[in-house]
């Protein structure tokens, strides 16, 4: 058992069969391959909804807040102490629903961080109302008469504002998830990982076999081609698995902060100047 | 000759400059003050202004003694108009107000005297205000060099001709100003001394952003929102010279997420709001609450609800900052009476929010952040700085079960522990609980530290009488108005306590409101929100609220005509 | 032969379900709920849930009797549990409950029944549920036919096989129930009557939503939130029969301002949440407040602060509902007693937000929401219906001064006049105002409502003895259980009164309050809000607070409990 | 004087020379178009901002709501009653910051509405501060060190949504603004119009020069091209004006509400329907 994983035993409170399951073991996998030194450093940073439970389940430091802010809580830890490997982690509806403000304007600040998202197309935790990946026309609690709106499309605007690691597995590719998710931790950047997953218990539609009939992997793919990228993206018939997009070497939030230009120095680790504050007091006079 | 105006027995001078948004009006009074202070004058100024970039209808009042002076009077002794417009002043222009501009508005039996701010200022709309600021300061008997030393200063990026422009609409103003002295027109007799002249003119804005520097604040996110935006700006100008984060967040919900996300990563993170902002970031404090994460708060209050009046004062806020978020959550609220309290009281914010692990806010207004007061500068500011951040070992637990409640925190990074922060009822390791023993006692442990924070609660400043039947309480903004009050209407009938802490409130403040016949409570809001307060605490109701919701604080002539009436026995 | 268990001198019989998320039990209840209640004897059920959807440890409550039955019960007499584990009931399981199930669980002095399950269900786990249903029934002398009948409807539309499994499921538990009251093993002893089968079954949540399309309810725009969904998603499934657009929309700010403006629009809207959902509502309801824009908003509480426990019960948000949102906003909140409360309180909620322009909360909780009553039928149920839209003819002005404060409501595209309406302070056009004068008038105009409306508030219930020198005092869920532990205790000795209007309060209870020499608030939160609210309304604090945190309703035993002490004179 | 201007002498309080005016006067020339007979089915629901007060300056209904909150709003309102035209309007910090996540999921729904942005790239009335659309770098008084996100890009978002209108004028050019609004108003769906224009007070670096710099008008471009037009979107050294993607006959959200299947009457003349309640009660027995 690796250092990623709880020495206690765990109840683990998805329903059997999830793909929640899957995902965790990519994800471990993942953490693993970051070695156990870095441990005390990886922190994750969730919302509410049964993918956003998933730090509980593992051995890692966790800030498991409110549903649809881990985005922002993320973005400043990583602000805060620029050496932390920062994963915000979350379902569709937390993270494209209740939080898609903030996934629209941390994408533009380009932080640091990975952005785990389960996109299972439905609201798990609260029992099966639509989320904004689910397809137009489903049947739910809420929505009797069908899905009207048309399906959140994550990749494409990420693309739009220039994320530089755009990604999208299946979770149950595991193969293809673990190797995903170690490049986008590696990435320096923004990394959007839209991980595709069954919910047994309430999306009757997008199965494991409807996921496996309307995915393929992607091959021979330009991932530099932004543009081709946002194409793929828009595809509505089969939805295309791997890395859509990637650019390396784009400064990050924290290379353009004041305070890191000559110290690197986490914050908790710096104290106020006190030469400079009673010169500034003293500006006053 | 004009009719003389002597103000050679005025205590202080209420000179007020108006004009349209766009005319300068907020750079002649930092001018000015600045000037004032340094002849050897103390001064008080405050604005009022319309939620607009240009036109409308602005005004500045600066009041200038030889003593101390910090409130807000509506009376006007001198008036500037820089545009012939005094729709928005009317009601506050009486007979011995001396209105020195466009002859047009000597109407209905005001009188004053003619001057062309125009002609000062050469034609250009630009520099009435520099025009002003000479006439002003020549009255005041302050030297030109002073001005002109200044102005200098504050052009220097400027070009030559830039700066020659304003010293001669400068000069124009002055020498105008000097020949009404000279000839009689206009008496005015304030003695300057040297204490004045070590002091600083600060800002609430100003100094809650000073305050927050020496309580660590090493993170800054926010949303602009009128009048909370100052402490902002002033805080991301620090950015480079001080070890601080400042972000525009994409809304209010996003600015308080961050600072808890700042402060679980060790830094010191604050949002500055007003209201309407505030009433996005209850769910937010709420999770503050429960993770017991610390966060510091400032709401710069404004006349809701919703927009309400954006650029206008009032105490309208205390019931959201009370009761904001769901469930129960631990708190302090701190409402500074003045710029000295804001910096104390910011600064501590800090050690507290750190040191119990909860949210604290500071509670401001409009009226206290764009008034400049001249107080004497801080020294030693980082005297109350400490922090409370333990280095994490194996098996470490966020939630440790404790005497006080609080549990020793770590933040991850720092130690070889695991930090598990948790946002649902949870366990000492911070895992999800759904029993409901440990509800139980999560609830006390998070609760239990509110009877600490009460009997440590700050006093309030207590005035006048201690003896006397009437007690009069207030809290924040309207210390200095209610103090001048108090003065001109005879302190011996009455107990005046003013109150900068406004929650937890300390609980050996029962008998000093138990002991009044008659407990009077002024407010700037339209229910009397802090007398709720006390009832609910102390058992004790108000007989009499003084509240106003007018969009203005508390003028000095109004608090002073109602107390004058606690001179008649209870 | 077992111990003999003889439950025939029961009142009425606790029967609690148990097992893990996904095995049925909330199919169980409402199945044998229906069926008990056309036997003709009334029941009460309750869940109490973990917040997941499969696996963990759940239960339910029926408790079965031949009188009315409106309260949750901590004693279980019957315990059939699902799965062998009874970790979170421990403490509730006494020496005369029988448990029927794995033998297991016969330890530490507990005893019971031998029962499996699987082999009644043969084998299949998903008819377990089945299986103790038949059981259940036939203890009860409950004629099999009418679980025969309600079988075949309910799979009328599935296969012949699933219907003809879970039919033999049935048999078998209810064979061996029926072998059990034949050995004697246990005695039950219900009669039956015909009231029972005229009355309706129906939940807190069923209540609601019926209640709010007895209003008018035309438009709900929700974030699903627990417990508040279940209202959300019964209007919902009503959108293609009634006049009405449901919508989720992408957060809680969205759906007040989405039901702000269809009510501008001319529609009722309504939006359901919890505390945490309406904890970002604030803003909005405040612009509610300063547009006179009327709002129903259902709040159904659970603990918290922040996540807390999603589908645990507390009474804690009612400070927020009355804080809520920045600046005055006059506001009503309801806090219904029961199902039969619910409907009509929902009613009326639209009624009195479409007259007098305001929003109208109702306050419930995960206990009342979940909670199936057994109540009449509502006869008339658009008996309150009204209308206050007028027609605007031109130069319409929407906030007209009145002299109730309120002016006549307009929409859009009905008459030839505009409506305007804004957020700013305004005129009587809905103009943007700075005017102090205005502002002073708007303030007054908009709170001059809460007058009337505190004049015309519901009263209090009251019950036992109006008398009595102790003065208990309830609001929302608490009302069952109140009742029944008034019962239970003698109400000779108390006097007890039941707020299903929170706020605001009507003035005529101060002398019953006054009167009172022990005053008793009992609620389930930390600090008393209610009691918090009798203080600063009426100047009477409460002389004792009966609190409770822990997620779970009060237990008739605990009131009656504490009830009991009353009798003692004060 | 048209019947949609105010009668009486309004104050109109934005600055001299703000590129509002222009634009206020291009909506007006909109609204002419509609007839005076439309005037009492026009409505504006706006923010706050000074775009956002727009409606005050006009002879309209109007529903000035909160920052940000608009397109909520607005979505309403048309829910309500679909024989309304509703407009809504704001500034770019109200519609793409503090209202982003209704932004997205408004656009998703297809709802019938004319939503114009005021892009001047700055927060106005808060007197300067960056907003999402400012420019990387961009000093203000919030961002001493220039601005670090990389601009919000609103017409690409909207195309990855699948808007089915999607445009952009510049206030200076008002023959294109009004033909634009005008074609944008008989749009049956969701109809966004992004108006560049300088804000004279504040953005100092984006003036009526920089705009007419930096963009030119669209000629043969193909507006149904999706793809074309999110290409177009992308472009950074000049901002192509005029329409950029048009999509006519999708269905509107009122088309699928249950409510007015067989009956186009707004809700307001609508009445519960008693039978239909007594039988639904009837039920529960
Ligand atoms: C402010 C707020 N609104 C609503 C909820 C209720 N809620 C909890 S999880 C959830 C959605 C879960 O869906 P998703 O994010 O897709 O996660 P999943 O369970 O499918 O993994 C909701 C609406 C909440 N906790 N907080
Ligand atoms: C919840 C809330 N947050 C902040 C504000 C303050 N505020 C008013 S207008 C505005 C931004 C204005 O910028 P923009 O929307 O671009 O409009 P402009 O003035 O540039 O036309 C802000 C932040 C507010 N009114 N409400
Ligand atoms: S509800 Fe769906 S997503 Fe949640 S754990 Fe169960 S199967 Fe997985
Ligand atoms: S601040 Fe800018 S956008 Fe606002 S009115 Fe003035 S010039 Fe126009
Ligand atoms: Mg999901
Ligand atoms: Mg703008």
């Amino acid at each position: 058992m690796s250092a990623y994983e709880p020495v206690d035993g765990i109840d683990i409170s998805w329903c059997p069969g999830c793909g929640n399951f899957p995902i965790r073991k990519s994800i471990i996998s993942m953490l693993v391959s970051l070695g156990s030194d870095a441990q005390p450093r990886v922190v994750f940073i969730t919302g509410i909804g049964q993918a956003a439970k998933m730090p509980h389940f593992l051995h890692v430091n966790f800030f498991n807040g409110l549903h649809g802010r881990a985005l922002a809580v993320a973005a400043a830890v990583k602000m805060a102490n620029p050496s932390l490997v920062v994963i915000a982690e979350g379902g569709d509806g937390d993270m494209y629903g209740e939080g898609g403000n903030h996934y629209i304007h941390t994408i533009r600040r380009n932080i640091d961080i990975t952005h785990i998202v389960h996109n299972n197309m439905i609201y798990g935790l609260t029992k099966g109302q639509a989320s904004p990946t689910s397809q137009s026309g489903m049947i739910t609690r809420v929505q009797p008469h069908g899905v009207i709106s048309r399906p959140f499309n994550p990749l494409a605007v990420a693309l739009s504002l220039g994320a530089t690691f755009v990604a999208r597995t299946f979770s149950g590719d595991m193969p293809l998830t673990e190797s995903v998710l170690k490049e986008a931790v590696n990435h320096r950047g923004y990394a959007l990982v839209d991980v595709l997953h069954p919910c047994v218990s309430f999306n009757k539609i997008n199965t494991s076999s409807w996921f496996k009939e309307h995915t393929y992997s992607l091959t021979g793919h330009d991932t530099s081609d932004r543009n081709g990228a946002w194409r793929l993206a828009m595809e509505e018939e089969r939805l295309a698995l791997g890395i859509y997009y990637r650019e390396e070497g784009v400064p990050v939030f924290s290379d353009h902060l004041a305070c890191y230009q000559s110290d690197r120095t986490p914050l908790f680790e710096r104290r106020p100047d006190e030469e400079k504050l009673k010169a500034l007091i003293r500006s006053f006079v | 000759m004009n009719r003389p105006y002597d103000f050679s027995r005025n205590e202080d001078i209420s000179i007020i400059i108006s004009g349209a948004a766009g005319q300068g009006i907020k750079t002649a009074e930092s001018l000015i003050t600045a000037i004032i202070k340094r002849h050897g004058l103390y001064c008080f100024s405050c604005r009022e202004y319309m939620s607009r970039v240009r036109g409308g209808l602005n005004s500045t009042q600066v009041r200038v003694s030889a003593d101390p002076v910090a409130a807000w009077r509506d009376g006007i002794d001198i008036l500037i108009p820089l545009t012939p417009d005094l729709s928005r002043l009317d009601h506050r222009i009486s007979d011995t107000t001396l209105i020195i501009g466009d002859p047009s508005l000597f109407t209905e039996g005001r009188t004053g005297i003619a001057f062309s701010f125009d002609e000062a200022a050469g034609g250009d709309g630009r520099l009435y205000n520099t025009a002003a600021s000479g006439l002003i300061l020549a009255l005041l008997h302050i030297d030109f060099s002073l001005l002109s030393e200044s102005l200098n200063e504050r052009f220097a990026n400027k070009s030559e001709k830039i700066r020659e422009r304003n010293l001669t609409a400068a000069r124009a103003g002055y020498e105008q100003g000097g020949a009404l002295l000279r000839d009689g027109t206009v008496t005015i007799a304030l003695e300057p001394s040297p204490a004045p002249r070590s002091r600083m003119i600060v800002s609430g804005t100003e100094a809650v952003g000073l305050g927050a520097l020496a309580g660590g604040c090493s993170f800054i996110s926010s949303y602009p929102m009128s009048p909370g935006t100052g402490v902002f700006e002033f805080l991301s100008r620090q950015a480079d010279a001080f070890p601080l984060v400042s972000e525009q967040a994409e809304d209010e919900i996003a600015a308080l997420n961050m600072a808890l996300g700042a402060w679980y990563a060790g830094a010191r993170g604050m949002v500055s709001t007003s209201g309407g902002g505030f009433a996005l970031m209850g769910e937010a404090l709420s999770l503050a609450g429960v993770t017991e994460t610390p966060a510091v708060i400032h709401i710069a209050q404004r006349p809701g609800p919703a927009t309400g009046m954006a650029t206008r004062t009032e105490q309208g806020d205390l019931n959201l900052a009370l009761h904001a978020g769901h469930g129960d959550v631990a708190r302090v609220i701190f409402a500074p009476g003045n710029p000295d309290q804001a910096f104390r009281l910011t600064a501590r914010a800090f050690s507290l929010a750190d040191e119990y692990q909860i949210p604290v806010i500071i509670l401001t207004d409009q009226y206290l952040v764009d008034a400049r007061h001249t107080i004497p500068p801080w020294e030693d500011p980082l005297a109350g700085y400490a922090s409370h951040i333990v280095e994490t070992g194996d098996g470490y637990q966020r939630y440790r079960y404790t005497e006080s409640g609080i549990s020793p925190r770590g933040i991850p990074g720092f130690g070889r522990g695991l930090v598990r922060v948790d946002s649902h009822e949870h366990d000492e390791n911070g895992r999800i609980s759904e029993d409901w023993r440990t509800r139980e006692k999560m609830v006390q442990k998070r609760m239990k530290r509110l009877e600490q924070l009460a009997a440590s609660a700050i006093m309030p400043s207590s005035h006048g009488n201690p003896e006397a039947a009437t007690v009069v309480v207030s809290w924040g903004s309207t210390l200095g108005t209610a103090l001048e009050a108090l003065g001109k209407s005879g302190a011996e009938q009455i107990h005046y306590l003013h109150f900068s802490q406004v929650y937890p409130l300390n609980p050996a403040l029962r008998p000093l409101l138990q002991r009044a016949d008659r407990l009077v409570v002024a407010e700037n809001n339209h229910t009397g929100q802090f007398a709720d307060l006390l009832a609910v605490t102390f058992g004790r109701r108000a007989d009499e609220r003084l509240l106003q919701v007018n969009g203005f604080p508390f003028s000095v002539e109004y608090l002073t005509s109602r107390f004058t009436r606690y001179r008649r026995p209870v």
